[in-house]
């Protein structure tokens, strides 16, 4: 255009950038975590001499593994200003579904597509209320979590279903290759795809936008409504992928499985930096924050101590780990003043 | 113009509960006896007085999920300290849960005043902290209806003027709450905060500030039910009301008061949290099979708030003179 | 209760000349990450007069305003009321020693009702230290009187239009006992009418001896209404002095350092081929059949009332909302938009009225900001390309003169004049066919204003069609090639060349029969 | 070395549980050379007890018994642990048999299920409506006994068994059910409640209902938890094994097998020290002793013990 050069010489000119990556990893959130995460290691493996041994941290990382990968979908949805406390109870659904398939003879392959589909339709279901009719997320979401659930408990009441096909337990048992399970190389190729998903392309920065201003992003061009469905189909799949690994893991589905995982998620999701406000977060925190809670519950299990005394210690460290830079900025300013 | 959308709300709600209520009659008359419905209304009595305290919390754009979980540890605290000194006299007691909730509710005020963490974060903290610390102080161990005291037992179930103390309290606490939100310049400081926190700070209101009263009444009513709800059921443990965090935002949220703030009534709380008891207490009643209970009560979460936002929805301002007469 | 005897006591108007002042500031400073967004500036009000604050975007001037009402600290510095060192913790210590404002947004409760709005924080109690909601509403109604606004104090706030929130916003500026009164750009949202009685309203006040600190950008109402004058550029004081002794070429030059031209751009418009055709356009509440042809390279205006409908009309030709009936025929295509996405699709874009809340996305950087909706350009196959996106940001912001310390700065930190700016780079990007432009200059300064209409006529002799919404008469009569003015939700007239007068414009938006006033 | 024996229960806090927890260190106290794990999950989940279970894995210990929270869904991880050469014993609540070498029941099923409506039958001579509160619906034990009282309540004429809800082993849910029970049956005469919860919230809500005396709550309870009940009337008799007892033979058991003193295999005789010997079927399963009936007359005696 002939008038950018005009106009160019009076603009001023103003840096892309105040600060260099280097400066900002390391006023970040993720290297703070990371810094968490070396020093439970670190206590960890003072704690317990059972804790560095390679088949024990193979078998700790089934504790953060299928709550990870739909920490990963949930922190998209949080980020954009919405929340799916449903999860849980989509595994439920998604579970039931597969082990009734299994009555009716159904194969491995078949099996994971049930798990899938039911994932998917479930997360319709809340996309469609909250897009479509316009609900707060947060509520509709307590309500399909007991109707999920509850879809569960009508259909197999009292009973469980078992008798997986056996190629059936290589998602939840299965090894890759020595130590190295199935679950955890699923876990890393879904949080490589996650990170590249939101942090480098369109559709990730649309969420950027939407969470910090559904508004401005519509008057942007930013198909709202659409880019919130997906997220919720996205966090249904994830929760039927986890229903796969569990239900693999377990070999059998009642109407309980993953009672309470809701809230485990959401806070490895908020650990990970993902503010609950939408707008900001990382797929990289998610991960981190993923280990610090699989490696503090495991390190804590080796210890014998009660999972409600480890509850205490998730619950302060939540608290501790997103107060402490607070402090610490009050302090200098008060220091500056 | 508020009022009345804000009534119209309120009456759709009520309407839906009469229709419920009349539903189940025409087929199960025992559940409209007068003595049942005091029954179902001193059940819900605890939901009540959680969801008034919810609701400030609520409006001020936070939320508590550490209610049920102060609840249970003011619950076992005083079980704990009736058994050592089973002469404690009830008003003591309950001053002393009310105080105490009143620290656990401080807790979270502080956090999200002073420290500015988000609410849903700080309360998912003290919620498993505050349920680790009963498992701490008591071992794990049960306290049993043998082990307190039958004055300790007795109070919330006392009937006078032919309802439960339990009852009256609630009842009591619901007119604190008339008087508090539309009367006191504290009770518009919560829809001013939750309506617009930006704002406020230009009319002095200070946003943590009110925030944390919210937090203080919310926990002092957590308190208060948490030594009510041990002394009827008759026992202390860890996982009492577990879950009933997500009941007292679903009444909440069924009752109308906006999840984003600024929003809601005390008429609104109590209906919702009415709505829930009945659905609740009606499903064994009606005969329901008890694998079906947690699908119905999911769709009628999500049936009334999707008829709520409906019958809600903003007209906004109309331009056209011929529109403005036609609606 | 404003005639309060204090001040007719204490002030005596006529012979406040000279007198001590009722307010001063000396050395304040303050500082925002990246930004010092004042350096020691001192201003002074005195007692029945009205000072004119001026300055650039992000001159610093809501700053002051900010930290005169509690709502920011210095960082250095001192204020003094009536030779009283004082110091602000909060919004209420800043009103009960008497300083009260009118602030640049409206700082308002949407779910309230107007009179809680008026009241909240200082309402009137019973003698049991309850609200007594009679007397608050009598109160309101009698504060909404005085301005002349006629508002019912029982409607919820969110019921009333942009430019009656702020007639409660002055309301509520009014229901507080204070000898000095702040007015941050306050006719920027009112139009014709209601600017008017807002003079009026100065002017009261300054009769009962209130001082009146008034910022805007617009000189014809500071030659009016103000005694003094002080000047800010960059954060610092650089002038200050009574308004009959200087004139508006040396005000302007202090402002922004050089000579500016206020006229508007000379154009001689080149016509093309028609790009618009919109026909029988109607909603069931907010507008109905409204039609028009638009040509390349012209500059059509939109007059009209405040809540005329025009921004209603414009965001549903956008998509954002959708009509009942009517069509639009895009280079006489029919063209069905949908939602903003397609608009974008078709060419037509709209910089929005509101920039808090539509316009600008607080929380994303300014480059991306810039890039949102142009992704589809910056990007390659759905994933991003950040350098594309700089360096798209670069060349918008330098047109449009943005002042930002730099391209990754947080939008939301920038002043309101220099927001503005991003979103009009913003669309500019996605080089546009047909751009909305409502109330563009809205609330920005000289310097830039002119930057803006010198940049529509250049985007009009390019060839793009423009539809400009303004409530400014001078604007829309200068820019403009052709005056649609609408009232009530209907086009209630149209002018062009010889019939483009103030009179014509007014009367139209007014309806000739409501004229006796 | 010591060995180390991990009691894995459903979840902690429960008052059976750390019975059975007391009787555990009384064996290890006798064997000498035994160190007790008492652990569990914080919410009666299978995930739980599988995180538990891998813990335990881990830390290499000689033998895991265990009351499961699902019969099939630990049997992978328990597997595991047999594999990496752990004794695997399911006691109280079982483990499907190829999650474990042998399963010991508190009592033999059908006398538990004979027992529970036998109570209410004995104090309603005429006959009468009876209602059952159970656990949560997806409990193993409990649904086993519901369904072998069902194989024999036409052994009870009169006795009319006209519903069974489910408390989930929550004190307030259980309240809850037992009032809805007397609502919608006005005639009700008895609440079987086969859980240690559940009767005791029944019991609460017919004494509320001042019903004590007309409804007797009856089934499997703990002496301690229901003594006040039994004074007040709204119980006269319940049942229960000593958990104190089963806490013990299940260590006893896993020593045995840990140590080689014994295979665990259909037939085989296992010995329990003062509990005697252990028989299997078929399924390896055993019984270890039948339920004791306690009442006004007893429990004066029993009720600061467990
Ligand atoms: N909260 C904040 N955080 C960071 N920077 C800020 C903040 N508020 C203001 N600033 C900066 O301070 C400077 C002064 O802003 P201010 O709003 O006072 O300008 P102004 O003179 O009122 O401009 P306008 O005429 O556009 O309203 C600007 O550079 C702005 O970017
Ligand atoms: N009830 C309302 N509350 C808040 N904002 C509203 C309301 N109704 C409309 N608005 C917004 O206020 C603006 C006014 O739009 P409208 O088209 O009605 O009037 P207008 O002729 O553009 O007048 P002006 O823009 O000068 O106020 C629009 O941006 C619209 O979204
Ligand atoms: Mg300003
Ligand atoms: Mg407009």
């Amino acid at each position: 255009m002939s008038l950018a050069t005009h106009q160019a010489s009076t603009g001023r000119q103003i840096p892309d950038r105040l600060k260099t990556p280097l400066h900002r990893f390391l006023a970040s959130w993720e290297l703070l975590l990371l810094c968490v995460a070396v020093a439970v290691f670190i206590l960890n493996s003072f704690a317990s001499p059972y804790f560095l041994d390679p088949w024990n941290l193979s078998d700790a990382t089934y504790n953060f593994t299928e709550k990870a990968m739909i920490a990963f979908a949930m922190a998209l949805l949080i980020i954009s200003g919405e929340i799916d406390l449903s999860v849980a109870s989509i595994i439920a659904l998604a579970s039931t579904a597969m082990g009734f398939a299994v009555q009716l003879g159904a194969e491995t392959p078949a099996l994971i597509l049930i798990g899938l589909g039911v994932g998917l339709l479930c997360g319709a279901f809340n996309g469609f209320l909250v897009t479509g009719l316009g609900l707060p997320s947060i509520v509709v979401t307590i309500g399909t979590m007991s109707l999920f659930r509850g879809i569960s408990y009508i259909v197999l009441g009292d009973k469980a279903y078992t008798g997986y096909p056996s190629d059936f337990g290589f998602f939840g048992q299965g090894y890759v290759g020595w130590v190295i399970t199935f679950e955890l190389v699923l876990f890393a190729i879904t949080a490589v795809l996650f990170a590249i998903l939101l942090h480098r392309t369109n559709f990730g920065r649309a969420v950027f936008a939407i969470g910090n201003n559904p508004v401005g992003a519509l008057f942007s061009g930013i198909r709202v409504t659409r880019v919130k469905f997906a997220l919720f189909l996205l966090t249904g799949l994830m929760s039927g992928v986890a229903a796969i690994c569990l239900t693999s893991r377990l070999g059998a589905t009642r109407p309980s499985i993953a009672f309470g995982w809701e809230l485990e998620v959401v806070t490895m999701v908020v650990l990970g930096g993902v503010s609950i406000l939408g707008g900001s977060g990382s797929i990289p925190g998610v991960v981190i924050a993923a280990f610090v809670m699989g490696m503090v519950t495991f390190g804590f299990g080796l210890l014998n101590v009660p999972g409600i005394v480890m509850s205490i210690f998730i619950g302060l460290l939540l608290i501790a780990v997103i107060a402490l830079p607070r402090i610490v900025r009050q302090i200098l300013a008060r220091r500056k003043a | 113009m508020i009022h009345s959308l804000i009534k119209s709300r309120e009456t759709v709600l009520a309407a839906a509960i009469l229709v419920l209520i009349g539903a189940i009659a025409s087929r199960f008359p025992a559940f409209v006896a007068p003595s049942n419905l005091v029954n179902v209304f001193n059940d819900t009595a605890p939901l009540i007085i959680l969801a008034l305290g919810q609701m400030v919390v609520i409006l001020t754009r936070c939320i508590d999920l550490s209610v049920a979980a102060n609840l249970a540890l003011t619950g076992m605290v005083v079980a704990m300290l009736n058994t050592i000194f089973p002469d404690l006299p009830v008003p003591l007691i309950m001053v002393i849960a009310i105080g105490l909730g009143s620290v656990m509710g401080l807790i979270n005020g502080l956090l999200v005043w002073k420290l500015d963490i988000p609410p849903i974060v700080v309360t998912l903290g003290t919620m498993t902290i505050f349920r680790g610390i009963i498992f701490v102080i008591s071992g794990g161990e049960w306290i049993n209806a043998h082990e307190m005291s039958a004055a300790f037992k007795a109070f919330p179930r006392e009937v006078v003027f032919g309802l439960p103390v339990l009852s009256w309290i609630a009842i009591l606490v619901l007119i604190g709450f008339i008087v508090l939100i539309g009367r006191t310049a504290l009770g518009r400081a919560f829809f001013a905060v939750g309506g617009n926190p930006h704002a406020a700070v230009y009319t002095g209101i200070n946003v943590g500030l009110t925030q944390c009263a919210a937090y203080v009444i919310s926990g002092a009513l957590a308190g208060l039910t948490g030594y009510l709800w041990v002394a009827r059921y008759a026992v202390a443990y860890v996982d009492i009301a577990g879950g009933f965090e997500l009941e007292v935002v679903a009444a909440c949220v069924i009752g109308g008061i906006s999840i984003a703030g600024g929003i809601g009534s005390v008429g609104g709380a109590l209906l919702g949290a009415l709505f829930l008891g009945i659905v609740k207490n009606a499903l064994p009643v009606v005969n329901i099979s008890p694998f079906w209970q947690l699908a119905i009560s999911g769709s009628a979460i999500i049936i009334a708030v999707a008829f709520n936002a409906t019958s809600n929805r903003t007209k906004g301002r109309v331009i056209l003179k011929k529109a403005e007469h036609a609606t | 209760m404003l005639a309060n005897t204090h001040g007719i006591k204490d002030a005596h108007p006529q012979s406040a000349r000279g007198s001590k002042p009722a307010l001063s500031l000396t050395g304040i400073s303050k500082s925002f990450p990246g930004v010092k967004a004042l350096s020691e500036v001192s201003l002074e009000l005195y007692p029945g007069e009205v000072t004119a604050l001026v300055g650039e975007n992000g001159a610093g001037k809501s700053t002051i305003v900010k930290i005169l009402t509690g709502i920011y600290q210095p960082d250095e510095g001192e204020i003094v009321i009536d030779e009283k060192r004082v110091a602000f913790p909060t919004a209420q210590d800043a009103g009960r020693a008497g300083v009260t404002a009118i602030h640049q947004e409206t700082v308002l409760f949407d779910d309230l009702s107007v009179a809680e709005n008026i009241f909240i924080g200082h309402a009137p109690k019973t003698r049991f230290g309850l609200i007594d909601r009679r007397k608050m509403l009598i109160q309101a109604q009698n504060l909404l009187d005085r301005i002349g606004a006629s508002i019912d104090p029982h409607v919820t706030l969110r019921d009333l239009g942009i430019a009656n929130k702020h007639l409660v916003a002055i309301a509520r500026a009014l229901s507080i006992d204070a000898s000095i009164v702040i007015m941050d750009e306050p006719t920027a949202s009112l139009s014709h009418k209601e600017i008017e009685e807002t003079y009026e309203l100065v002017e009261r006040l300054k009769a009962e001896g209130k001082a009146i600190l008034f910022i805007s950008h617009k000189f014809d109402e500071i030659f009016r209404i103000a005694d003094r004058y002080t000047v800010f550029r960059d954060g610092q004081m650089v002038g200050a002095g009574r308004i009959n002794e200087v004139s508006e070429r040396e005000l302007v030059k202090l402002m922004v350092g050089r000579s500016v031209d206020q006229v508007f751009p000379k154009r001689s418009p080149q016509l093309g081929k028609e790009v618009l055709k919109v026909a029988g356009y109607s909603h069931p509440t907010e507008f109905e059949d409204i039609g028009f042809a638009l040509r390349s390279g012209e500059i059509l205006g939109f007059y009209g009332l405040v809540g005329a409908g025009r921004s209603e009309f414009m965001q549903a030709l956008f998509g954002v909302t959708r009509p009942s009936k009517g069509a639009i025929r895009i280079d006489d295509q029919i063209a069905v938009i949908r939602d903003p996405n397609e608009a974008i699709g078709h060419g037509i874009v709209y910089v929005p009225e509101d920039r808090g809340k539509q316009g600008a996305v607080k929380g994303l950087p300014i480059f991306q900001n810039i890039s949102l909706p142009s992704l589809k350009e910056t990007s390659r196959n759905g994933f991003l390309r950040l350098a594309e996106e700089f360096k798209l940001a670069r060349d918008y912001t330098r047109r449009l003169d943005l002042r930002a310390a730099a391209l990754d700065q947080d939008i939301g930190e920038l002043s309101g004049g220099n927001q503005q700016k991003v979103v009009i780079a913003k669309w500019l990007a996605t080089k546009p066919r047909v751009i909305i432009l409502d109330e563009p200059t809205k609330g920005i300064d000289i310097g830039s204003k002119a930057a803006v209409h010198e940049f529509m006529a250049e985007l009009a002799a390019e060839g793009l069609a423009v539809i400009m919404v303004s409530s400014e008469i001078p604007e829309i009569l200068g820019m403009s090639d052709r005056v649609i003015v609408m009232r009530e939700g209907r086009i209630a007239a149209e002018f062009e060349g010889a019939e483009l007068t103030p009179e014509h414009l007014v009367r139209a938006a007014a309806g000739i029969v409501e004229t006796h006033s | 070395e010591d060995k180390r024996i991990a009691l894995v229960v459903k979840a902690l806090g429960i008052g059976f549980f750390e019975a059975a927890a007391k009787g555990a260190e009384e064996a290890a106290k006798e064997l000498g050379d035994v160190e007790i794990i008492y652990t569990g999950p914080t919410d009666t989940t299978a995930e739980g007890q599988i995180e538990v279970i891998n813990a335990l894995i881990a830390q290499k210990v000689d033998a895991i018994a265990i009351s499961a929270n699902d019969q099939d869904a630990l049997v992978p991880a328990l597997k595991k642990a047999m594999d990496r050469g752990i004794t695997v014993i399911s006691w109280d609540s079982g483990v499907a048999p190829e999650g474990r070498q042998l399963h010991l029941n508190p009592s033999s099923n059908p006398l538990i299920g004979n027992m529970i409506i036998k109570l209410a039958a004995d104090h309603l001579p005429d006959g009468g409506d009876v209602a059952v509160l159970s656990a949560s619906a997806t409990a193993t034990n409990q649904n086993i006994w519901i369904e072998e009282m069902n194989k024999v309540k036409d052994n009870y004429p009169g006795i009319n068994v006209v519903a069974t809800v489910y408390g989930d082993d929550l004190a307030d849910k259980s309240y809850r059910e037992a009032q809805g029970l007397m609502q919608t049956y006005p005639d009700l005469k008895a609440i079987i409640a086969p859980t240690s919860v559940g009767i005791v919230a029944a019991a609460q809500a017919v004494s509320d209902a001042e019903k004590a005396g007309q409804i007797n709550v009856t089934g499997l309870g703990l002496p301690s938890e229901m003594a006040g009940h039994i004074e007040s009337g709204a119980s006269k008799s319940f049942a229960i094994w000593n958990p104190i007892d089963l806490g013990y033979s299940a260590t006893m058991l896993a020593y045995n097998l840990a140590t080689g003193k014994a295979e665990a295999a259909p037939g085989a005789e296992i010995e329990m020290g003062r509990m005697g010997k252990l028989e299997l079927n078929d399924n390896n399963e055993g019984a270890m002793a039948d339920p004791f009936v306690y009442d006004s007359s007893n429990i004066n005696d029993f009720k600061d013990i467990f």
